[in-house]
């Protein structure tokens, strides 16, 4: 009996082990870049042989904004969208966007290896990721566009920024990601050192879910709006050139500001408005934060504890500081489900404001409580609409509307600023997405990046923090990137994307002759997979790592198929 | 033979012991599972008659103080009878046997351990008195002095701790706790053998007073034979767990009959060193109770023994002269 | 028994030996001004109650006092040279070669993590040159000769697998090894039963007729000086109180104390309605009264009405040829004749 | 002897089980909806029923135990990680090493310096030397771990900076130093995911002894620079325990009797210490030795935290923080059945070093 | 008892009676540790500081003096004896990142690290008393269950175990604090149970049980009393353990929660400040390390005074 199961447990050893050496062959990263061609004789063929791929939601009924993306030919996709989406060249430029190849994508399943070692175009490839520790990239070698000059590049972490300026100061890093704002003098001041801002527009805000008392009182909310020195916040724990947000929207965005301008700092009224609702005596409640940096929130606990310091002396509302761990407070927070207020943020994704307000007060999102129509209604409306100038009398309106019922309070627009060493040639950031390794030149075969934590996985179509995206972004492209500094798009992989008159349907051009890092050729059925994978939940390959694939149910509104 | 005939006529013994035995279980193996038993006392027979002192003499591991404990129940005997004053004490309830309790006291050979270090002694002996609900505190302590009194100290000692008082001293709040319940019995286990010569002399002579004042029974449990034989109106002698040899104490040590007594006798050191002495050395080692020797138990070191006979057969206690009792097979050969 | 004259040049002389311990309370002064001497093959007793500073005085001999206890004057001198000026390299030397010593509790006395073999094999390999081979050889041969049975395969043995008298044996082979010229003995039967108790006097015996070793044998039981002793102290409280031949203390013992202790001990075959008693406690040796040390319990003191014994401390003189006491009643002193009649009521005791 | 060691081995078998049954309970313990907290929020009714099925929770408390076990003791199967989707057991094979490496430097470095130490102090009580080793230890076991690691940083890192003594403050290898595994330079056919396989990942993951073996010495003294703060930081409060325990026991056994007969027979002073007192003596020493690999394990956790290393102490500390049941299950099971292991080991040693334990 | 109404005694003898007592001798000799004095010096002083906390500290431990002074957050010790120019504010030990002064917060630290001690042990003691005395006493099933059950906790490193009962309880300083009396209960159950079953074998013991005593007041009259010295010093080492693991739980923020002032709880928010702004590491850590060496001597203390063997070295 024990025997039995003992050797079926072995059994099972063995056909496991055979499985993964034979799924586990092609993981091996093919450095000649000369492997036969037509290992894939459709792709390879003459135009006229091409059998292109659709993805087809079938109707628009599902909520969505795609109908359908279809590979027309070997190197043109058409995406046919239900309504027109202004934003939609700076979304596909988006890193979860990223292009790996068809046959990967569907040998692993969506899952184990595809989380490991994601096979892109990108000028790095990922070689080893020490658990841990650290992902080692090397150069690869076939890259269509301008080769990066190390001929390895390593990714690192460190929580504490202190930690990361420490590896700077060291000589053991030659960039590091997000600078603690007591660090700007020390950084400003040391020759070896340079200070990269990063001018990504972002907002740190304090969010209540209305659907818990006493947050369904807009009174309670408003209290809390005039009841906090903002001022006083930012001037203390964000570094310099940061904003106290006139509203939700950074003004650099279009139409991000218009509208009245957020509540001043009056605790008197507060109270007054707080008695009104019924609490003299102010209230218990809780505050949920992580304990991750963002530039928009670069010092969790400190800000916690201000706010709870505030609360407790304006307002008389006794709170209780609770730090969570990032992904079960996003997850809470997200979901609705603290009853305390949280304190979040939002960074850009790309520049447009619908990444900010729709997101957050549309319709569908349970964060904040019950979505108010006063909002949303407006927004929906201003969405669709591609002139800037013709929708500004509506964000006006919307931005006035989230004044008056205060779904949440905007504290902060963060400055955020990286570093890096003198030495290091090219050193920047963009405004949006993450800077790449091969634009810059550390003048030594390595080239060592720090950044604020570990990835959690390398399949990042399944992914939303920053640190999973900045090494699926060295490794794995995007049909259009963002350019270096601003929010415009520029061509990637596909050398152009034209709309038609009512920006309905994109047609993209690929670029020729890009191959991936396995050797196989770049072509539009890639494209069609990759984004199948994602935005399909019906699809085999729909697993990731959570599988909840956020960013293409967010910014195409809704996944396709889903229950 | 019945135990029963150790008596002597005419007189009725305040307290009989009747093939007492009691085995330690011994745990071996991977389980420990009980293996053997230490047979430490084993079916040993004897009675003390009121007014009298039985001394109890053997070498350590011989069972004497089991035998000791055993008769007071503070620990379980594994079969056998004691009777105190016709009473069974091993088949008292709960009830009876406070009841007794009140007539069998010990003192304990340690007199360090033997006192709570935490109390006056005052506390320690008085707490008989609150145990089984006597008197009120002036009473208690009016008796704690009197009692104090009475085994030569003072007063003042009652609010004293142990650790302020000597070796002899502590022997004598022994004895006092033991007393203050006027008991009938009183087992005294080795109480001299950790003092001091001059301080032994003094506790044996305040145990004869009180032997005599309070018509005391005791049982007095001793390695030294000096000592027993010189307290003591009859003595026992064992052997791995058995009685070796039973007798009034002059015919005791004026003729032993057991050759383990003899060779006991012949063991202790001279008194003077002019005396000329002739010793019988045993050879070897006190076997262990565990798996003790077949047939009588003292054989393998006999200087008398038969070998077919002392190997094989167990001999028992006979009455060779009047109270003389002895368990040889050729105790004769001394008469 | 064969009383040896200390005529020629004693083999151990000890002088004004002072070991203080420094404790928490108080300097204890456990053995204060010793002397006596012991003759080659001559067995010296030394006795006493606990407390009295018998075992102290033989750990100073061998300059083994542990902390707080401090040798704070006086001289050991063995054959001439004195032990107490010898640095510890040197003082290693003696130890075990010239004097040996054994224990009261022959069980923890010996290392348990070794085999009795082991242990007495490294006595050879301290002090000679000698190889492993002939070392073990000579453990078994020793062993055989203490009485141990079956030696080869005891020399494997570990000191948990034998009894008390086997132990016993082991150390005294352990201690004769190298033929010492002096053996401390201190208290080496106490811990043993009555016939355990017996082969080894026997033992000790044997050996103090066959070998060239002289003893030092420490002890409370009058009893075994009396086997073993050919010379005997007394001590009290510290101080040698009284010493002398063993037939002669014991035919006439002169100090009240060493009168009461003999007077205090049951005796086999000499049953008495009342034993004699000394009276109160040994004094504590810290913080003592001065005068003589017995004096708070001296029946005699009281008896002849001495004032004297509670304020100077006598010396000890020779009264007897041999035979030294320490006590006023043998004494001169100012205005007052000492009372022998004291020592004559004792006399006839035996 | 082999009676003692067979007893001593089935004496653990109820403790482990009893270990498992903790982690058990504490797992059940957790409030909220296995389902979810296995597979996160978001998981569905179907997945969740599956879950439920495969992990036997609709069936009775005793019978989903006995899964459990079932699942670890013979199919070795822990789970997998909720936040990495990873079986665990390829975590540990990944972060046990490197605690591995660190836990046992610094019991070496705490029982080489602590058991001397403690000698020392023992043999010249109250000297200078002892009041200086024990104010040293009892301020040593006073001190919080990660706060001394902190401090070692920044002395080392920051205030040592640009001398010869600096060294570094974080990571378990300078950025961009690899070790080849001992397997590829050996050249190695491994079938991958093979028991062997595994084992191979397992020991080249220890990163000093496969750039020893392999002779990657670049890697090998970078490591040992990695490792010299975390292990020095973390052996404080073992090696003060570890001397104080050694101090007490040797002042025990110096006052043993066997001891003064080993003066007597002329053994010289150094002797009678390294060879008498200490063979007895080693007895506590090496129980509070396998006590203190619990203290390891735990102030591994800080330890690691502190100097950013990625052993089974971070990543247990991630677990909990990120509520990873899986993995914070599996852990507490690896490392309490280890430190079971260890006081096994320990007991075992007894056996060689005391003879009186045979007899037991 | 008897000897609560002494009709000899003289207030002399009464003074006797006090000043003999074995606890009076054991404080007697606690009091010449050097140790002990050492500890008992330092643990005074944290309780008087724990006390006048309010008196002692210059500011309130959780306002922040952002608009109340001017001053940077994270600024370093500013003491005016030692240089610090007049015109800046005197923080002794610098502030906080949320300009809270810093010395303050130590001072209030002060009371919350000796009631963690206290409490969590204070509940050890008694949970592993019951358990111990219950398993001594009675031996035999009952005595082997709760042992393989105390062998199963103690088979745990103490400090995970600790972890792992907050995952199931939740953060925060009274679960923490629960967590560590929890996995302290094994600690004091087996002294207890060991000191039990000595003590049973004791003459006393047997003098009692002699006399017809009850098991119960065995137990609770004879026993236990005489287990208390052992209990004491296990205890007073104990809450310097405590006090490290609870400092070490809120360090990892599994602990006491802001913005109380824990000093574990302030090193581990500002643990990455530690190259910058060292003084916020550094002081709480001295903070904890004196605190806990305060007990650890004084356990030290304990233990020696009450160590027989040290006795009888005085006596002989």
């Amino acid at each position: 009996m024990k025997r039995q199961k003992l050797f079926s447990a072995l059994a099972l050893l063995v056909v496991a082990s055979l499985l993964l050496v034979a799924c586990g062959s092609p993981a091996a990263p093919a450095q000649d870049t000369s492997a036969p061609a037509d290992d894939t004789g459709a792709e390879t063929g003459p135009a006229g042989d091409f059998a292109g791929d659709i993805l087809d939601a079938g109707s628009c009924d599902y909520g969505g904004k795609v109908l359908s993306i279809e590979a027309v030919d070997r190197l043109t996709v058409q995406f046919n969208l239900c309504k027109p989406d202004p934003a939609f060249l700076a979304k596909i430029a988006f890193t979860p966007f990223g292009i790996q190849p068809k046959e990967w994508i569907a040998s692993t399943g969506g899952t184990g290896e595809l989380l490991e070692r994601p096979i892109g175009t990108g000028p790095y490839m990922v070689s080893e990721w020490v658990r841990g520790d650290q992902v080692v990239f090397t150069r690869f070698d076939g890259y269509w566009g301008e080769a990066g000059s190390a001929q390895t590049a390593v990714l690192r972490w460190a929580t504490e920024g202190a930690a990361r300026l420490q590896e700077l100061q060291a000589g053991t890093a030659n960039f590091v990601t997000n600078i603690s704002p007591d660090d700007y003098a020390t950084v400003e001041s040391d020759p070896n050192l340079v200070l990269i801002p990063q001018d990504n527009p972002n907002v740190f805000y304090i969010g209540f879910t209305n659907t818990f008392a006493p947050w369904d009182d807009v009174r309670v909310r408003q209290a809390v709006a005039m009841g906090i020195d903002r001022q006083r916040i930012v001037d203390n724990f964000y570094p310099p050139g940061s904003e106290v947000p006139h509203s939700f929207t950074p003004c650099g965005i279009p139409n991000g500001c218009e509208g009245e301008d957020w509540y001043e700092f009056d605790p008197e009224a507060a109270r007054a408005l707080l008695a009104e609702a019924g609490f003299p005596d102010g209230f218990d409640t809780s505050i949920y934060y992580r304990d991750v940096f963002r530039a928009y929130l670069p010092e969790p606990p400190l800000v916690a504890v201000e706010i709870q310091a505030q609360l407790r002396e304006n307002l008389g509302i006794n709170a209780q500081v609770v730090p969570m761990e990032s992904g079960e407070f996003i997850e809470l927070a997200t979901t609705g489900a603290l009853d305390g207020i949280h304190l979040l943020g939002w960074g850009a994704d790309y520049p447009h404001i619908t990444n900010f307000l729709d997101f957050h007060f549309g319709a569908g999102n349970p964060q904040l409580g019950n979505a108010h129509p006063e909002i949303y209604e407006v927004l929906q409306q201003a969405s669709s609409i591609g002139d800037l100038a013709e929708a500004a009398p509506l964000y006006a309106q919307a931005n006035n509307a989230i004044k008056e019922l205060v779904p949440m309070v905007p504290v902060a627009h963060g400055s955020v600023a990286h570093a890096a060493s003198a030495s290091l040639g090219g050193a920047y950031y963009p405004p949006f997405g993450s800077n790449e390794f091969y634009r810059m030149d550390s003048g030594a075969d390595t080239l060592v990046y720090v950044q604020n934590a570990e990835p959690i996985s390398l399949y990042c179509a399944d992914e939303t923090d920053g640190e999973s995206l900045r090494p699926c972004q060295q490794v794995v492209e995007t049909l259009l990137d963002y350019a270096t500094d601003s929010g415009d798009t520029v061509p990637e992989l596909a050398t152009a994307c034209t709309p038609n008159d009512d920006s309905t349907v994109w047609v993209c051009t690929l670029r020729d002759g890009v191959k991936f890092h396995d050797g196989s050729d770049f072509d539009a059925n890639d494209v069609v997979a990759s984004f199948a994978a994602g935005l399909d939940a019906s699809n085999p390959n729909h697993v990731g790592n959570t599988g909840s694939f956020d960013y293409f149910a967010y910014l195409w509104d809704a996944l396709i198929n889903a229950e | 033979m019945s135990a029963k005939s150790q008596t002597s006529p005419g007189r009725s013994p305040l307290i009989e012991v009747r093939n007492l035995k009691k085995y330690y279980p011994v745990r071996g193996g991977l389980l420990r599972r009980k293996v053997a038993d230490v047979k430490a006392v084993d079916d040993v027979s004897f009675a003390i008659y009121p007014g009298e002192t039985l001394g109890l003499v053997g070498e350590s591991g011989c069972g004497k103080t089991t035998v000791s404990k055993t008769m007071l129940r503070l620990e379980e005997a594994t079969a056998g009878h004691i009777f105190f004053e016709g009473e069974d004490v091993l088949a008292a309830d709960a009830a009876g046997m406070k009841n007794l309790r009140r007539n069998m006291q010990i003192v304990f050979q340690d007199p360090y351990s033997s006192l709570d270090p935490r109390l006056p002694v005052g506390e320690s002996i008085a707490e008989a008195l609150v145990v089984h609900g006597i008197g009120d505190p002036q009473e208690r302590f009016e008796r704690v002095l009197a009692v104090l009194r009475k085994v030569g100290l003072e007063d003042y000692h009652a609010t004293r701790y142990p650790h302020q008082f000597s070796g002899g001293q502590r022997q004598r709040i022994g004895i006092a706790r033991a007393l203050i319940l006027d008991p009938k019995f009183i087992v005294l286990d080795e109480p001299v053998s950790a003092l001091d010569v001059s301080i032994q002399a003094q506790v044996l002579n305040l145990l004869s007073d009180l032997q005599q004042e309070l018509g005391l029974t005791y049982l007095f449990v001793a390695h030294n034979l000096a000592v027993v034989e010189h307290i003591s109106h009859r003595v026992a002698v064992m052997y791995l767990g058995r009685v070796a040899e039973i007798a009034p104490r002059k015919a005791l040590f004026k003729k032993p009959l057991h050759p383990y007594t003899q060779a006991l006798m012949s063991a202790v050191p001279k008194k003077h060193p002019a005396e000329k002495k002739e010793r019988i050395l045993l050879t070897g080692d006190v076997p262990s109770p565990l798996n003790p020797p077949t047939g009588c138990r003292f054989h393998p070191r006999c200087p008398v023994a038969r070998m077919g006979h002392c190997d094989v057969e167990e001999p028992q206690l006979r009455q060779l002269e009047p109270e003389h009792w002895v368990a040889c097979h050729y105790a004769e050969d001394f008469i | 028994m064969s009383t040896k004259k200390t005529t020629t040049q004693p083999l151990l002389d000890v002088q004004n030996l002072k070991t203080y311990f420094y404790t928490d309370d108080g300097v204890l002064t456990a053995v204060d001004g010793v002397d006596f001497q012991v003759a080659p093959r001559q067995v010296f007793g030394l006795v006493g109650e606990s407390g009295c500073g018998k075992s102290v005085t033989s750990l100073s001999l061998m300059r083994l006092v542990d902390t707080p206890g401090k040798i704070v004057d006086g001289q050991v001198l063995l054959q001439g040279e004195n032990l107490l000026d010898k640095t510890p390299a040197e003082m290693t030397k003696v130890r075990g070669s010239q004097i040996s010593m054994i224990f009261q509790q022959p069980k923890s006395s010996l290392n348990p993590v070794f085999t009795i073999g082991d242990q007495i094999v490294e006595v050879f390999k301290i002090h000679e040159t000698i190889s492993e081979k002939d070392a073990r050889q000579q453990a078994v041969e020793l062993l055989r000769r203490v009485g141990i049975p079956d030696p080869e395969r005891k020399a494997q043995a570990y000191p948990h697998e034998l009894s008390g008298g086997q132990a016993q044996r082991v150390m005294i082979a352990m201690a004769l090894a190298l033929k010492p010229r002096l053996l401390i003995a201190d208290e080496p039967t106490t811990a043993l039963d009555a016939t355990i108790q017996a082969q080894i006097l026997d033992l000790m015996q044997d050996l103090r007729d066959t070998t060239d070793t002289a003893v030092i044998l420490i002890t409370h039981d009058l009893g075994v000086i009396a086997e073993l002793a050919d010379r005997v102290a007394v001590m009290y409280a510290g101080k040698i109180v009284e010493e002398g031949d063993t037939t002669a203390l014991f035919d006439k013992p002169l100090h009240p104390y060493t009168q009461g202790l003999m007077g205090s001990i049951p005796v086999l075959g000499d049953t008495k309605e009342r034993l004699e008693v000394i009276p109160g406690n040994v004094p504590s040796l810290i913080n003592l009264q001065p005068g003589c040390r017995f004096a708070s319990r001296c029946g005699a003191r009281v008896e002849h009405n001495l004032e004297i014994c509670t304020q100077v401390e006598p010396d000890l003189i020779e009264f007897d040829a041999g035979h030294k006491v320490r006590c006023w009643l043998y004494q001169e002193h100012a205005g007052h004749t000492p009372p022998l009649k004291a020592f004559a009521d004792k006399k006839d005791r035996k | 002897m082999i009676q003692y060691i067979v007893r001593r081995v089935l004496l653990a078998i109820p403790v482990i089980l009893g270990i498992l049954v903790v982690t058990f309970l504490i797992a059940r313990a957790i409030p909220g909806d296995p389902c979810r907290s296995a597979l996160g929020e978001r998981a569905t009714e179907a997945a969740c029923e599956a879950f439920n099925q495969r992990m036997g929770l609709d069936q009775p408390v005793l019978v989903q135990l006995g899964i459990y076990m079932r699942q670890i003791l013979l199919e070795g199967d822990f789970g997998s990680s909720i936040r990495y989707s990873r079986p665990v057991s390829l975590m540990l094979i990944e972060r046990l090493p490197v605690t591995l490496e660190l836990g046992v430097s610094a019991l070496i470095l705490a029982v080489m310096v602590g058991i001397p130490a403690g000698i020392l102090s023992a043999v010249k009580r109250n000297s200078r030397i002892d009041v200086a080793a024990m104010v040293g230890s009892n301020i040593g076991v006073s001190m919080p771990v990660y706060w001394l690691g902190l401090m070692l940083a920044y002395v080392f890192s920051i205030f040592l900076k640009d001398t010869p003594f600096w060294l570094p403050p974080s990571g378990r290898l300078t950025a961009g130093v690899i070790a080849a595994p001992f397997y590829k330079v050996w050249d190695w056919q491994l079938v991958s995911g093979s028991l062997g396989a595994q084992a191979a990942d397992f020991f080249s993951n220890l990163v000093l002894f496969n750039s020893f073996i392999t002779g990657q010495w670049h890697v090998f003294s970078d490591g040992i620079k990695h490792l010299i703060l975390p292990a020095v930081a973390l052996s404080t409060i073992p090696l003060a325990i570890i001397a104080r325990i050694t101090r007490s026991s040797m002042l025990d056994v110096l006052g043993a009797e066997y001891v003064r007969t080993a003066r007597a027979k002329g053994l010289a002073e150094r002797a009678v210490i390294l060879k008498h007192a200490l063979r007895n003596a080693l007895l506590p020493i090496i129980t509070v030795v396998g006590l203190q690999t619990g203290t390891l394990f735990a102030g591994a956790v800080l330890t690691e935290t502190i100097f950013s290393f990625s052993g089974v102490g971070r990543a247990l500390f991630d677990a909990i923080t990120g509520r990873d049941f899986p993995v914070i299950q599996a852990f507490t099971v690896v490392i309490a059945v280890g430190y079971v292991a260890i006081n096994l080991i320990v007991d075992i040693c007894y056996a060689f070093i005391d003879p009186r334990i045979k007899i037991e | 008892m008897a000897v609560q109404s002494p009709p000899v005694a003289s207030v002399e003898q009464v003074q006797d009676y006090r000043n003999n007592s074995l606890l009076f001798l054991t404080f007697r000799r606690l009091f010449r540790q050097r140790n002990a004095q050492v500890g008992m010096l330092i643990l005074g002083f944290l309780v008087l500081v724990a006390i006048f906390a309010p008196a002692l500290a210059p500011y309130d431990p959780d306002q922040s003096l952002i608009g109340v002074e001017s001053i940077d957050k994270r600024a370093g010790p500013c003491i005016h004896l030692l240089g610090c120019p007049a015109d800046q504010p005197e923080h002794y030990m610098g502030v906080d990142g949320n300009v809270r002064d810093q010395y303050s917060r130590i001072i209030y630290g002060t009371r919350v690290s000796l009631f963690i001690g206290f409490s969590t042990i204070g509940l050890a003691v008694i949970f592993g008393t019951i358990i111990g005395a219950v398993s001594g006493y009675a031996g035999g099933w009952v005595d082997n269950i709760i042992m393989r059950i105390m062998d199963v906790i103690l088979a745990f490193p103490s400090f995970l175990l600790a972890i792992a009962i907050i995952t199931v309880l939740g953060r925060g300083l009274q679960n923490a604090l629960y967590a560590i009396a929890i996995v302290n209960v094994p600690v004091f159950a087996r002294l207890v149970r060991s000191s039990v079953m000595s003590l049973k074998e004791l003459d006393f013991v047997t003098a009692s049980r002699s006399l017809g005593a009850s098991p119960l007041r065995i137990l609770f009259i004879r026993i236990l009393p005489n287990a208390i010295p052992t209990l004491i010093v296990q205890a007073t080492l104990s809450i310097g353990g405590a006090i490290l693991e609870a400092a070490a739980l809120s360090f990892l923020g599994l602990g006491a929660q802001p913005p109380l002032a824990e000093w574990g709880t302030m090193l581990g928010t500002e643990r990455n400040q530690v190259f910058t702004s060292p003084h916020l590491v550094f002081f709480p850590g001295i903070a904890i390390m004196v605190t806990v060496l305060a007990f650890n001597l004084l356990g030290d203390g304990f233990r020696d005074a009450m160590d027989p063997r040290l006795a009888q070295l005085a006596k002989s």
